[in-house]
């Protein structure tokens, strides 16, 4: 019963992209069949017991009919030992995971939130979804902003790229949400957006609240500790409204936004 | 598969002189019979780490493990600690996950019946805020088809009042484990506490209190710090060490149980390969479970059983008897 | 330097108004005051794991550690055990070395000299294998020169008298180190057994013998096997499980130590970097130890100080006393 | 105070020579310079926590002023993930440690006995020692003898190079020891010889047994498990005759056969 989750998957390319982002491209044909936009993988960086856990990483785009697309920000240990990892290797795979963004429909403008290194779940979802997206995306300044070449892509995809630096360096000055914020208000037809959102908490829980004010659905992918991504360790709860916790890795990592207690979540992950 | 509890104590299995010699070792025996048990093989899945064995059922045939330990159950659902909840450590991870699960009455009605598809043994980790909730899921596993044993976890570092404090306390060990005794008739495995003084005064005392077996070890009493933001990286405070960082202890602890107590044992605690398996029957477990490594790898509880399989052909040992507590400490 | 030991219980030192505000900051200060004994900065080398300093002079100018621990010394010299005498584990390792040290007067006369010749605070740790002979090093220790501190060596689990034996038994320790305190009137520091269910209580138990400090941890008591060999991969059978495994395990003793007494506390246990020893100055040690880390690298105390100092500058810290238990736990 | 003594070390080539060994040349000048036969270095094979401590290994050969030869054989973890190490990187090296081989005298004619994968300090001390050396090397069988290259180098720089394997499929049939007894039995004028052993425990036992009934000063070379290499960790001892241990790492590796304990050696350690 060999699973159709579980790969080990040939690096077909690895390289720097900017702004501390690597581009991985790995063969997992079954995967990348399957692959849905906000679904992820996760990896094992290499086959010592230190970093122990794999990583979890979204699915930034399907190259190719049994190829997909990584999109790292070197932040730690184990991404770093990651960049180490050569063409012609393999990593071991496992994935797609978890439950992707509800797939727009026909005639949804799909509104991409995108802090951090939060985007390459957008990206794929872009990449399926079409040209009427309209993508935001923020950062401290420019260089926190995703590798020129994404930004491009995303600008290709997209029928809109509307970016904010804190710090004014490129784009507008302000913040992700500030852009979106006075973009929702402006925009007349706003029976047809959809927002997606990824990024760090405190973004997320600030798309939320703009979209519950604008009325608007909303979708969070929550980026969580995980260890398993197989919904047995219990190690990547979500706070919801409604009490108690749901998994990220299987009944997320998407959720609609109003599921999300908010108020507990912000205040305990500050952090991140 | 029939789930016999007659000739309790027993780790062994009557001899079966057709298969000793060369044909016996080009397939080894792996079975055994723990606790009455009989097990097909002596891998089973550490509770916790495998969830209620659904989520695992795409990668690993449940048939051909030894046994299913599920994740931990109580009385009353339980939502567990906030997030974060997992910390990785150098080869180990820490966790709080506040023993998060539906509850006995939603795991007897909404998990079994899916476990109970399988021909492997099932045992329930269960647990309670107090004796009274420790019993009371004991009386309702008792009646319920399909389980072969009972795990009592004593030794859970992540909840304040239960767990742990009956755990490091012999005279609340020997009280609860009678008290759960008497609630039921299946067989009753004590999970021990690593975080104690002397492992083989608990093991003792729930010898005395009339368990079938010992699981040891659960995980350690650890924590982290994240230094920029000032705040232990779980939200919990503490958290329970495992991984293959905690092994060497787990093996000594085995050992020491093993030395000290004629119950069998299931020896856990950073198992990844067969050879870690090996370290543990050497010691004196009948039987191991696979907690953490099925998070880096999910068929990692086979990956262990072909390894213990392969150790045996290449060493010739055609019995699990010829190996378990063999160690020659001198 | 002067090494007083006026003030004891005191971790705190004198404000300096002088050095706060951002030139501050670009030059953090390090300097603590530990249990009366002026420290240039809170890194020390664990026992055990730097020879007498002679052993890695060659390689870290010992004038700019806040203070060397030596190897344990004893009243006879011990022979050790026999090999083998380690064994790498996941992220840490199995010792049993068996306390191997040439005895306290060869110590004096010929390890002292060459570490009075620098300007470091000096920690002799000992034991003994009796209450008799730890009370006998540490009168000699007493009358010696340019000894800072005597660590107290309750905990070692490689020999089978003495060491753990004490260390794992409340009223021992208590008879114990109020005996070693009548010895001497050097600043004395329990080193205290994590193989315990509660660590805090052999830290009150140490304060109330009228310890100065304490230093935890020591190693974990641990085994590991040659499968093929069915025997144990040390010859003593069980060792001390050290290095960056245990780290986690040891924070949590620093922290419930630290909110159970006040005494100042070196911290110590799989310390590699300058984060990881912050994790134990905010979990409420005065000053932290560099073991196991020295053999993989013979500069890790040096590398542990230019961390803590780098993390100061970037976190614009002027002083220690803004991190020593300051671990926001909820 | 930048120690001589630790080096980040270049890696100048790192090949496969055959029968499960490595050849790895490292460039560390100081290191180089002073590296006595017999004396080994400690390396890291990786920067992560598993596996924890360094190796050591033998100095088989200085190739220049600056680089120094390691010849390994893939046995476990460690040297497993060195065999990934690229040249171009380097790595954490410690040395030179330990005592070497006495040098051999003007008249001495130096018999190097080498069992299993003890023959890379060997190596080393026959290319310093000259053409009156004698090795004996011995193994199971062919495929366990050094790598074909090694074989080759050692007869150019020896005068003679005895094989012997168990199962005869190279040189004579027997053990090392054996064929080393029957030469010394036979040589006449043996009080130029001075033996240089290392390889596995028993083996060593034996040559110091041969050597001590031919009465020929006899060296061997212990290949303890060590931590630090440095004399701190008292993890790498070797019972003395005498009472009490030595480290390998410091007083030793290379001790007088006579000095050491050999029953109590023996007795330990038949698992090496
Ligand atoms: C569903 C999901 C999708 C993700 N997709 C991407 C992606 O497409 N691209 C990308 O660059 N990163 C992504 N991440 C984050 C990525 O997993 C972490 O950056 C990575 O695990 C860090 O590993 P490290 O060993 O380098 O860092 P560590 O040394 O382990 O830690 C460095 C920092 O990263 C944080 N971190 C560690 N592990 C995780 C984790 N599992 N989840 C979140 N944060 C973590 C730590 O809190 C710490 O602050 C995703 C995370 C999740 C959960
Ligand atoms: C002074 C000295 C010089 C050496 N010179 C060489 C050399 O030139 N070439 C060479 O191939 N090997 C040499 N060795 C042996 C080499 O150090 C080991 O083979 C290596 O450390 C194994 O690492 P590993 O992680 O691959 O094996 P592990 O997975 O750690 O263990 C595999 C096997 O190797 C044994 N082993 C592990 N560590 C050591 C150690 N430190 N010393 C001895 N045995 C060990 C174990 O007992 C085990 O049986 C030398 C050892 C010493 C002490
Ligand atoms: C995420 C996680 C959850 C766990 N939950 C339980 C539990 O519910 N009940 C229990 O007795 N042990 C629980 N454990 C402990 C394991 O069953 C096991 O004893 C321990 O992890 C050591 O084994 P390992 O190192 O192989 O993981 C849990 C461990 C982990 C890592
Ligand atoms: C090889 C070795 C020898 C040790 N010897 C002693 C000793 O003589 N006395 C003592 O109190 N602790 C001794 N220790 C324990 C260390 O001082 C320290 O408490 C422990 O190793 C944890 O720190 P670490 O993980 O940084 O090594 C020894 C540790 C090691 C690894
Ligand atoms: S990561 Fe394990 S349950 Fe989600
Ligand atoms: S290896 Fe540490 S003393 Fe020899």
């Amino acid at each position: 019963m060999p699973s159709n989750r579980l790969h080990r998957a040939l690096i077909v390319s690895h390289k720097p992209v900017g702004r501390g982002y690597y581009r991985l491209v790995l063969k997992a044909p079954e995967a990348a069949r399957s692959a849905l936009p906000g679904q992820f993988v996760m990896l094992r960086v290499s086959d010592t017991l230190d970093p122990l856990l794999a990583r979890p990483f979204g699915i930034s785009a399907v190259i190719s009919r049994s190829s997909l697309e990584i999109l790292y920000r070197v932040v730690g240990k184990g991404t770093t030992m990651l960049t180490t990892a050569k063409a012609g290797q393999s990593l071991s795979l496992l994935g797609p995971l978890g439950k992707g963004f509800p797939r727009p429909e026909k005639k949804t403008v799909p509104v991409l939130v995108a802090g951090g290194s939060g985007f390459p779940p957008l990206h794929f979802l872009a990449q399926r979804a079409g040209s009427r997206t309209h993508l935001f995306l923020g950062a401290r300044n420019k260089e926190c902003l995703p590798p020129a070449d994404i930004v491009r892509s995303f600008k290709e995809l997209a029928d809109k790229v509307h970016i904010a630096t804190d710090d004014g360096s490129a784009g507008q000055q302000g913040t992700s949400t500030d852009i979106l914020d006075a973009f929702l208000t402006k925009t007349e037809r706003r029976e047809h957006l959809v927002l997606y959102a990824c990024g760090p908490h405190a973004m997320l829980a600030a798309v939320s609240k703009i979209a519950a004010e604008h009325a608007i659905p909303c979708y969070v992918s929550m980026e969580e500790r995980m260890a398993c991504g197989l919904g047995a360790c219990m190690g990547c709860s979500v706070p919801m409204k409604a009490g108690g916790y749901k998994r990220a890795c299987k009944e997320g990592p998407v959720f609609d936004s109003r599921e999300i207690d908010w108020s507990e979540q912000v205040l305990l992950k500050l952090k991140r | 598969m029939r789930k016999t509890k007659d000739n309790k104590s027993a780790i062994r299995k009557e001899t079966r002189p057709d298969r000793i010699g060369k044909s016996a070792i080009e397939s080894p025996d792996l079975s055994i019979d723990f606790a009455g048990i009989k097990l097909k093989n002596p891998v089973l899945t550490a509770s916790g780490t495998f969830g209620y064995g659904e989520e695992f059922a795409e990668f690993v045939d449940l048939n051909k493990l030894g046994g299913v330990i599920v994740k931990g159950i109580s009385l009353k659902p339980i939502k567990g600690n906030p997030p974060p909840r997992i910390w990785e450590t150098p080869s180990g991870m820490l966790n709080a996950i506040g023993l998060e699960n539906p509850g006995v009455d939603v795991f007897l009605n909404e998990k079994m019946p899916y476990l109970r598809k399988y021909d492997t043994a099932v045992f329930v980790n269960m647990f309670g805020y107090s004796l009274e909730e420790y019993v009371g899921v004991a009386e309702r596993l008792d009646g319920a088809q399909g389980i072969s044993g009972i795990e009592v976890n004593i030794s859970c570092p992540n909840v304040k009042a239960g767990g742990m404090a009956f755990g490091t306390d012999l005279r609340a060990t020997f009280e609860l484990l009678s008290a759960v005794r008497k609630a039921t008739r299946l067989p009753l495995i004590a999970k021990l506490s690593p975080n104690v003084t002397d492992v083989t005064a608990f093991a003792r005392a729930a010898a005395d209190a009339g368990c079938d077996g010992l699981s040891l070890i659960n995980t350690l009493l650890g924590m982290a710090i994240d230094v920029r933001c000032r705040k232990p990286r779980l939200a919990n405070c503490t958290g329970g060490l495992s991984g293959p960082a905690i092994r060497p202890v787990a093996v000594r602890m085995v050992w020491q149980a093993a030395r000290s107590v004629s119950l069998p044992i299931i020896g856990m605690g950073g198992i990844v390969t067969g050879e870690d398996a090996m370290e543990f029957l050497l010691a004196g477990a009948s039987a191991v479970a696979v907690g953490t490594a099925n998070f880096i790898n999910p068929r990692a509880t086979l990956d262990v059983l072909d390894g213990i399989e392969g150790f045996m052909r290449e060493q010739k040992i055609a019995d699990l008897r010829e190996i378990i507590g063999k160690v020659d400490a001198g």
